[in-house]
């Protein structure tokens, strides 16, 4: 098996599609000749050509409009948000439009919107933004945000597959940091959770870039699970419980910020059926309610750090 | 235009007796706009309808009696209860359901003609916009992707002079129809209350579209002559307007054209009046939907399955 | 003191700042000569003139852009959408120039954003949003939620008055089927939540169009807090804890679709912060996560109801 | 000009050294067109500047070390290191930073100059809009608004025949200066690398905004002389297109203007590059923000203290 990037592994994701269903093509500013913002799609326009290749006009509203009249017309496009920032530009044709179509009317919406997302890298408010929950809290969409190279491909093609509007969030301090082994060709991974590490005396919930800093945190801590969900909508709800049954403390890590997160979400589900199983408080971390900000010291001081993560850890441990 | 000012009446006052849930929106004086532009798409086309335009969905084939359940929330309605009155598209007709947020709709019906495009296939696309959500982006977005990708698109632009109580004069400086050729579409103006004209217009349109001549704006110059809504007593519009309005009624226009090719119009408004008659009584028939169902549908667990023509029995393409 | 109903308060408070304060302006579709779509500027546009009661384009990305310029200029401008779903159409400006503008640029945006929300009555999906989450999720934002006449008014003056901008969350179902008490002019009701009933058994904590709702629930029931959040952002995380800490039960209600709803929140920070005061687990009473359907039984169906309310809190009683 | 060169060389320079941090974009070969329109505005008006504007800062008073402090994330930076590079305007200055999403900031001015309209005072807001920005549904509400309400805005549209790596012909088919009139306001297009020609026609626009003779759009033709950003070799252009406008540089075109004049260019450049200096010693010196304080600002806590006027210094208006 190949060794692939974070990157690379979405990149071979969607070629392997366009190569194998016709149907599928991608839109999104600069993603043609230029091969994208982040060179996601670099050389696809060679081999794809500029119909399947889109180059569009700088207009989130009409990509993800155009998007919903290709996918009822029986096409499978791919869109980008060239930072998931901006889809907040095109968020009415997302939550209104593509997400309450098939509840509406029977119709189904079988599109996808890559949002590049989250800050470490000096970004700023307006280039480190984590919104899935917005789409979380928009009935119709799905939601998965991958944390392995392996699991950026095989949910990238599940959600290319799937039959609704799917909001596939790539974390761009992961594209180039990680990477690993990838099956060759068109494989699925579930809408699940998956257990990254097992353990039995605390479980840390986390998805996309807190999965690896979650894993360094608690390297060395004795019997820390860690639950990557990959999978936001649907929440792999009973994957949750049986991991908070099995280890009775809880810490949930977020990038995004901290209200009405994911990470909230979770919590209250831990909160309403896994209650009795808990030996202690839910702890969270997450980025405070602040926008990003861009000068490294101010932005270390919000994201969650792999040393915060490690010391709620060992606080609840303790407890 | 018969059936849908006999249907929208109808359902006016099932509305009255509080057969209608919500509010109620109707397209009175305006049927010749979408009937004209329905009639001239093929069943192949696909169509985004809007709130003032029920005449499309009759010609697109949607079933009176369906519609009829549709703004009574029954079981039976093309949205089976999930979406209110005018909210709807028969996706075995071709149509796509609109949205209430205006005018949406045209980027969808972007990426419908988008589709045609990238699939090599001779159709169009058609939707339509009013005067006032002409002022929104999604507007703008639209035409200038349809004008520099030249899709082969065909959007209304039904001026009928308000947007709820808002004047044109409060809406744009200048008539946005204007505008088209700025992005590269194509731009008529036309008389919106006389069908033959809104067909001529859009059936041209419609030709160049599936030729892969481009994208046109037809403007319908038309007026609103009901409230925005069933509530709306429109005490804010002249009454000269009205008037001035009132005595180009569509319906009456089309009417003496018909006379004088010969048809007993009598009779077409007999068969008319039975076939809302009996769409009624069937609509009435059919039950609420099943609460226990409420939460079905919100994702598709299958297969997508995609648009399906329309039948379009009298379309100027039928025979094409 | 004169009897209101919730939309007669909402207007006085709009009418006693417009002639107390210069810099106030209103804008909106139709909510001048016409009075609004649901009249709540009813006589407005002859006291105050167009200038300020301001009809506007059909353009809510431009409402919301042109009141930020108008506030960093010195003026007040509260804009209304005339219902609360649309602001998905002025969603970026929002989330992204008006709540990021002071703690990135240090410029205050004094505004207010009226949103019309909530279903109850055959809206259908695009008429009877509760949004609140997705504004509670975007930092530099506040968000109030008032349940009664008096609050109603209360609140929009502090919100008006507030130096940030702030969505004030009006529910249509209340507007005329609340009324109480209001006092005349101007007074400020801070953002911070009340005590609706006072109990010590089990508390619910809810806001908006479910404290009716709650309180008629447990009408009858022994000993049932029922606290009015009011303010979602800020929270009032004190008054949460202090009343989940001397009822030990809780019953969260939303009428917001429940993933990442301000009720999700809620429980987090009770699980986080009064898990060792809790009897038992928190319970979520919410829409699911569906667009509100049109038809009257479909909607009943899904909107949180009083009996189960009532239902839920039997439980807890009962556990 | 010279200032903003000189000062986005030196950021360069300090990112190439790692000085400053994310991503860094510039002006370069553009600079006359912020210049000259920043020059027309007087002490009172307001600005919303864009990534490619910095001149525009620069005329209005910000003071270099400042800006250099701004770019490299510092305290003393116009932000305080809480926004990144370009993103800034400081309110004392009459500015309001600009966000990310384009163009946004559209709307914002029409508020600017609603406020002025509203409270009787004869002043213009300003701003700016890339050729690709001008796809987005802003730039329309923006345009349709200011035009039904004749305010005093002036938008410059930065045609530099690039966004990011699409060309102007990917982004719409039909220039956008030509769509100002059919919103009810006034375009002109001028040569954007000529500092008196965009001095001219904004000042025009400035006295008309500023009458109540409502807005305008001026398009300023020019040419992105570097990548989209630092990282960018923008090797998707043309080699003869990026020598035809090397040609035509701004700074060039100006000197030969000043130096018939008898202006002393190099002291001119001297003292800019003593500057610089200065300022960049300056902005090194600057400690970055403290983490403590990381969480402060979110929301305003006291009164809302509004824009402030600008300095102006060299403004076609200061002795109006
Ligand atoms: C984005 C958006 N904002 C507000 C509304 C509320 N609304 C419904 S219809 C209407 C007026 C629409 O006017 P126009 O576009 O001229 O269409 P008409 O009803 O006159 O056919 C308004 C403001 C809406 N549907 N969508
Ligand atoms: C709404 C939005 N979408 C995408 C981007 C990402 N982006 C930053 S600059 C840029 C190109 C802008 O082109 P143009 O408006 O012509 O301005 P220029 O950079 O050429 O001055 C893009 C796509 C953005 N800033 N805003
Ligand atoms: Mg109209
Ligand atoms: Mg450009």
């Amino acid at each position: 098996m190949p060794e692939l990037t974070y990157l690379q592994a979405i990149s071979s994701a969607l070629r392997d599609e366009l190569r194998a269903d016709e149907r599928v093509f991608l839109l999104g500013e600069d993603i043609g000749a230029f091969g994208g913002a982040f060179k996601v799609t670099h050389g696809f326009h060679e081999e794809f050509g500029a119909d399947r290749v889109m180059d569009t006009p700088l207009a989130e509203t009409a990509i993800i409009g155009t998007a919903v009249g290709a996918a009822v017309s029986g096409l499978r496009p791919v869109a980008e948000m060239q930072f998931a920032d901006f889809i907040a530009c095109g968020f009415d044709q997302l939550v209104n439009v593509a997400a309450k179509m098939h509840y509406r009317q029977g119709l189904a919406v079988p599109m996808v919107v890559r949002l590049p997302s989250g800050g470490g890298f000096s970004g700023g408010p307006f280039h480190s933004q984590n919104p899935e929950a917005w789409f979380m809290h928009s009935p119709g969409l799905k939601v998965v945000a991958p944390s392995t190279a392996e699991d950026a491909k095989g949910l990238l093609h599940a959600a290319i597959q799937d039959p609704n509007p799917v909001v596939f969030m790539e974390h761009k301090h992961l594209y180039r940091r990680v990477r690993g082994e990838v099956q060759d060709g068109i494989y699925t991974t579930p809408f699940k959770a998956r257990i990254a590490r097992r353990g039995e005396n605390l479980t840390v919930i986390t998805y996309g870039a807190m999965v690896p800093a979650a894993l360094e945190a608690t390297a060395e801590l004795d019997g820390v699970e860690v639950l990557d969900l990959r999978s936001l909508t649907p929440l792999d709800v009973e994957a949750i419980v049986d991991s908070v049954s099995r280890c009775s403390k809880v810490v949930i890590v977020d990038e995004a910020n901290a209200t009405c997160a994911a990470g909230a979400q979770v919590s209250a589900v831990i909160a309403e059926h896994a209650f009795e199983m808990l030996d202690g408080p839910v702890k969270r971390i997450a980025t405070p309610d602040v926008p990003i900000p861009f000068s490294p010291p101010l932005e270390a001081a919000v994201l969650p750090s792999v040393t915060r993560i490690r010391e709620a850890c060992d606080e609840l441990l303790g407890y | 235009m018969l059936m849908m000012r006999g249907l929208e009446a109808r359902a006016l006052s099932l509305y009255k007796q509080g057969k209608v849930p919500g509010s109620f929106y109707d397209g009175y004086g305006q049927e010749a706009v979408s009937a004209g532009a329905a009639f001239a798409m093929a069943a192949e086309d696909r169509l985004c309808i809007l709130h003032r335009d029920l005449a499309a969905h009759i010609v697109r084939g949607v079933e009176p009696a369906r519609i009829l359940a549709q703004y009574m929330g029954r079981a039976s309605g093309i949205t089976g209860g999930r979406d209110g009155n005018v909210h709807f598209g028969d996706r075995n007709r071709g149509c796509v359901g609109m949205v209430s947020m205006l005018p949406d709709m045209m980027c969808v019906a972007n990426g419908l003609a988008l589709a045609f495009k990238l699939r090599g296939q001779k159709a169009a696309a058609l939707t339509f916009c009013g005067d006032g959500a002409s002022s929104r982006g999604d507007f703008h977005e639209a035409l200038n992707w349809a004008g520099v990708q030249r899709l082969g698109v065909i959007f209304v632009l039904e001026n009928n002079q308000y947007a709820y109580s808002t004047p044109t004069s409060a809406q744009f400086a200048v008539d946005p129809v204007k505008r088209a050729e700025t992005y590269g579409v194509r731009g008529v103006s036309v008389d919106g209350n006389d069908a033959e004209a809104m067909f001529a217009a859009v059936h041209e349109a419609r030709t160049r579209a599936a030729n892969g001549e481009g994208p046109t704006l037809v403007e319908a110059q038309t007026m609103r002559m009901h409230g925005h809504a069933a509530h709306d007593d429109m005490r804010y519009v002249p009454k000269e307007l009205v008037e001035h309005w009132a005595a180009r009624d569509p319906i009456k226009l089309q009417s003496k054209r018909l006379k004088e090719l010969g048809v007993d119009l009598d009779a077409l408004q007999r068969d008319v009046d039975a076939e809302i008659d009996a769409a009624s009584q069937e609509a009435l028939a059919s039950p609420m939907p099943d609460p226990d169902t409420a939460l079905d549908g919100v994702f598709c667990e299958g297969e997508a399955t995609e648009l399906a023509d329309g039948l379009a029995p009298w379309s100027g393409w039928a025979h094409a």
